[in-house]
């Protein structure tokens, strides 16, 4: 799908290149990704509508990622799309996965909100706010035990820090020196309520203190920033101090493919939208002279195209084949749930 | 007689018992300025302001228990949660608060709160969004559960259960919002806790109640063109169980389907079925068969959602070969 | 052959595991220094020390979901609920979580782990401390469900519940955790799923689980005295639910009872009933009776908890009925 | 029960007179009441042994129930028993209560863990750890509302400090500005495991500081301590600003009456129950010449007498009617269930 070299790019830089023109380029592929994802809405193609992008979090995504290695776990929320694809997901079977179809990461059952990926440590995205966060309690237990420096993260939006499991999680972690770390991507809203109207006291990271973690709030506008604070926390997490990180962005759209919304001002968005780190991070490299305009173009644009035979992929795939119904629910080897008919039918013969 | 939605209706009985009693406060996510996930309350909080319309944090166990809290303390909490889904999360303030509070302090005090919710399939929404959850709160002493299928019970079930001294759970379905239908709603309500039987026939008997009623009275036109002529019931709620006209139509007509979206194992289909064996065990022709959800979680896939509950051909098929129909598949 | 407790058989399972598969550890309050609220994991920490043996805060839903999220990860958590009346707050792990993980990420990985909970009346211990709430577990596809009634299958079933590939809620009873047995451990296994037939008889057959065993042996053996013999048929497992062995001995019997501690309403005495009416409907001479736990809180009351759920005494006189024994009362 | 003169006290003090003495008079009376529910259980008398005693943290109960005020509220954990009577309850029906007897404050069904009495705005003591806890949001709600300065209060030990509800909870009072109060009493042990190892972080005030509310932690040795911190919360909170208040003592002994602390030393008892408030207050009642030990003596003599007539009390009352057990599932008025054996009846007389 896209030229052999860009791949070639696409695979090496977030591991070995750290440089913000790496960063940038995952940054843009996240980005590019989550306009497709509306476009497949657009085509009626999605499985649903409840799709939430995470455009103006991007910085959150790549500047974490960046620093996950083979062997770290993670979980996501329902807007974890960008958060896989920049740890290393295949960006055609994400889309499929949104999709409903059968090549998408888990056959088209769980969708946007259920992406997973054993391979790549990816325990899960979840539909339920603060449903993912204590599984990396679990996850930092199994690290710590194999003692290879693995590291558990979670990743939830700024609505699951009015979750208790959340605080529970932590004081587990804290207590047990956990390889865990917490990321709040603070977007500035949970569906139509701006944070301060459901979260009160001070700065998020101050709950993490209080709970015993290493824990930093930080700017999501420049990337490097927040890598800089997800090394430092992630840093101690690899040592058995468990850390708490807030990265401050902007929910640059309505909440899912439906909102549009209206209980935010236009100039809300204008003012929220500057903080853009995809935007910040192209200035920079220009700026500084690390890039130029018509190079970005060319990266943006192959990026564009690998991101459009998403769609296509998706388009392709097939939808999962009736019986895959009962398939999954418990291992393969043990009997499938019978179905209502099989047993209806068996009822009326008379056994 | 005006046409409405069920959604309307639902905002129409908030209204209606908010400017009757001012006791009465809807607290849950997005209730108030953003109008509700699935729109129900939009503009109440402009009618009402932020003191009746409580917007709050994403704590549903919090949100059950303030309820609990405030119902004790002389306030009527509607409490919203956005989906079903999320009752596992609400299962103690619900189950070990709410429902047994009257009965461990000896019958003091009650606990005189609404939880509004919504559930079922019908919008692609995947395995935790999906759920047909009524099954724990029927297992639940002390809860009361309403389940409105129509519009005019979408609006009478809500003001009655707004006036019960018990904590009801009241699910909606989110596949019947947008659904219309002539109402008044000026005239009388049905009596609480008695179904209501929408169609009469002497083949069979299906017994259902919220959205499954729609599945089951196409179901019931497509066989009455072959006809069988069944009787559908709507049992509206489930505690209250209004078991006898269930029984009078059953021991009348002695074949019996009870459906239900809910998984089948142990869940609603379950009690009804063991009822009706159970109460009417003479009069039955054939066993009771259950038309539920399967014994699966529900997938995103559009295809594999759609068939992992009750829909109005299969409802049909189970149907006539109940009645021993030669055509059935 | 030895003597040995109910709880003394749960401990040498989970040591036997434990030695055998260092991925195995126990998770949860007061499991570890303390050695378990009811005393089962007595000793074990000292064994196993505290990587193995992990006292938790009292955090019930976290302790779930870390439980979830070990079993991803490699490990084999044993996660205890000290009592099953606080599965409420960890319905959402459990049956968000836990159940379908497997299925909505389209069979990637499993969630090997244990729940161990106990659950029950027997110590005036009041409404949030004496319920029977493994119908929520059975209506939840995902989950297996086992609440072994006797000293041997509290060994085998644990040590078999800690190699299944998917999770497994595992009910104690309260009430048997000083029973005792004679067992040999090294005895074969009970085939897993498989229900377990103590007693046959020819005039009614009795379906249970649990504590609920050892009432229903008491009232068959008063039963015996007056002429009347039954069948008592321990289900050990209610997923899997081993459905051929109930319906083998109803079928040549064709009147039984389903005894369960669990509320009746849309319990597992719900499932059952309408299972066997639903399956062996020609072969009943009677309807089915439920006795099971009467559909109200527990109370602290020694006399009303007793009377709250079935007794040896309750049992025999609902079969005496209903085999229509003159003398019943 | 009690001589005229002192029952007069009895009735008078709590209200009037907050000096050491009346303070002192109310623990004294917490814990002969404590020591009585203990002989209940030896004497096999009690209902089950799931008996939580509050030796040792009479300062909390008594130092924040004697601000109390008619129209305020509280909610309390399984070792409430002190509370509810600081706070006012007959202690004949508290102990009938515990005995499982129809003439308790819940007629017998609810017990030790469940005693309410919405007279005296006793919203109920909860069996599980932090059950409570929110129900204090919602009386906080409507308290606000009526405007009167009612505050409501909820009660519980360390352990709840674990349970997320508790930070949801904090959230939302601290949110709406609620006048609600949240009490932890740390005894240091939940069950047999100490604080620090199960709860993270620094003070357990500062969990409440970083929720924004209005936090102290106080020694519970000095009953006054306890009531003059309490008061600077109390007050916050009837203004409007919601608060928090820790209270450190020790729990006497084990945590329910079968346990007998073998997971601590008698080197950690003797310590801990160095911190006896009622020891104190009556010393310093003697050396500051405010009472003498003959005083303190009768007084003690005549609460004894007061708390022994509950044994007997509760010997003699009832156990609640077989048939009350179906009463009160529902309103009065709506049917009760219907019984086991009267559906047996029915079915298999063909109805
Ligand atoms: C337990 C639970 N409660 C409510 C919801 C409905 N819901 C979905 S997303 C959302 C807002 C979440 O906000 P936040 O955590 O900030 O994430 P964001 O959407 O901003 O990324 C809500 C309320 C849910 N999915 N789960
Ligand atoms: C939700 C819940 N989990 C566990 C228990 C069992 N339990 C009862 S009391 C207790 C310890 C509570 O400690 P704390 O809150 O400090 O109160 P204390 O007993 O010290 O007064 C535990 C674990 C329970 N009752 N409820
Ligand atoms: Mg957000
Ligand atoms: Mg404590």
């Amino acid at each position: 799908m896209t030229a052999p070299i860009d791949t070639a790019v696409a695979e090496k830089v977030p591991r070995s290149n750290t440089g913000l023109l790496a960063l940038y380029r995952q940054m843009r592929r996240v980005r590019t990704f989550e306009e497709r994802v509306g476009e497949l809405f657009v085509r009626g193609q999605s499985a649903g509508s409840m799709l939430h992008l995470s455009i103006g979090e991007e910085s959150a995504a790549v500047g974490v990622a960046s620093l996950m290695r083979d062997g770290d776990t993670f979980t996501t929320h329902h807007r974890g799309h960008g958060i896989f694809l920049a740890r290393g997901a295949d960006p055609n079977r994400m889309m499929a996965e949104i999709g409903g179809k059968e090549e998408g990461y888990c056959r088209g059952k769980g969708g946007s909100m259920h992406i997973a990926d054993m391979g790549l440590g990816h325990l899960g995205a979840n539909a339920i706010v603060g449903g993912g966060i204590p599984a990396v309690v679990g996850a930092g237990l199994a690290s710590k035990r194999e003692g290879k420096g693995a590291v558990s993260i979670a990743f939830f939006g700024d609505g699951a820090m009015q979750q208790g499991i959340l605080y529970e999680s932590m004081n587990m972690a804290a207590l047990w020196d956990l390889p865990v770390i917490f990321v709040c991507i603070n977007n500035q809203y949970g569906m139509g309520t701006r944070i301060e109207q459901a979260t009160k006291g001070r700065a998020l990271h101050e709950r993490g203190l209080a709970f015993g973690l290493n824990s930093e709030t930080v700017d999501g506008l420049d990337v490097r920033d927040v890598r800089a604070a997800a090394g430092r926390i992630i840093d101690g997490a690899r040592g058995g101090t468990p850390g708490f990180l807030a990265v401050e962005c902007y929910r640059f759209f309505g909440h899912a493919r439906m909102d549009k919304s209206p209980y935010r001002t236009p100039e809300d968005e204008e003012r929220g939208r500057a903080k853009d780190p995809v935007g910040f991070a192209r200035k920079a490299l220009v700026e500084s002279g690390e890039s130029s305009e018509a190079v970005l173009d060319a990266l943006d644009a192959e990026i564009a195209r690998e991101m459009d035979a998403t769609i296509d992929f998706t388009v392709a795939a097939r939808e999962p084949a009736l019986q895959t119904m009962f398939r999954d629910v418990y291992a393969p080897g043990e009997p499938e749930p019978e179905s209502v008919a099989a047993r209806i039918d068996r009822i009326l013969a008379g056994d | 007689m005006a046409e409405m939605t069920y959604r309307d209706a639902l905002k129409q009985a908030l209204r209606d018992a908010m400017a009757e009693d001012d006791t009465v406060m809807v607290i849950g996510e997005e209730v108030g300025r953003y109008g509700g996930a699935y729109g129900v309350t939009k503009g109440l909080y402009e009618e009402f302001g932020p003191d009746r319309l409580i917007d709050t944090p994403i704590s549903e166990p919090a949100i059950v228990g303030a309820a609990v809290g405030a119902a004790m303390s002389g306030l009527r909490p509607v409490a919203e949660l956005m989906y079903v889904d999320f009752i596992g999360m609400t299962m103690d303030q619900l189950g070990n608060q709410a429902a047994k509070i009257r009965y461990m302090f000896g019958g003091q005090v009650g606990v005189p709160m609404v939880l509004r919710t919504q559930g079922g399939t019908g919008r692609s929404a995947g395995a935790q969004h999906s759920q047909s959850l009524e099954a724990y709160v029927m297992h639940t002493p002390g809860l009361r559960l309403v389940m409105p299928a129509t519009v005019s019970d979408a609006y009478h079930l809500l003001r009655q259960s707004l006036r019960q001294p018990d904590p009801v759970v009241f699910i909606e379905h989110k596949a019947l919002y947008t659904m219309k239908e002539d109402v008044d709603l000026a005239a009388p309500a049905p009596e609480w806790g008695k179904a209501r039987v929408h169609r009469t026939g002497d083949d069979l008997v299906i017994v259902t109640y919220s959205r499954q009623l729609h599945h089951a009275l196409a179901a019931a036109e497509a066989m009455a063109r072959k006809g069988v002529e069944a009787t559908v019931i709507d049992l509206r709620s489930l505690n209250p169980l209004d078991f006898d006209t269930v029984r009078a139509h059953v021991e009348r007509v002695g074949r019996v389907m009870v459906v239900s979206e809910g998984v089948m194992t142990a869940g609603v289909g379950a009690e009804l079925s063991a009822r009706i064996h159970e109460e009417c065990f003479d009069f039955l022709a054939e066993p009771v068969i259950r038309v539920c959800g399967e014994d699966i979680p529900i997938s995103v896939s559009v295809e594999l959602e759609k068939n992992s509950v009750p829909t109005a051909a299969f409802i049909q098929t189970a149907g006539e070969k109940l009645v021993g129909l030669r055509s059935a598949a």
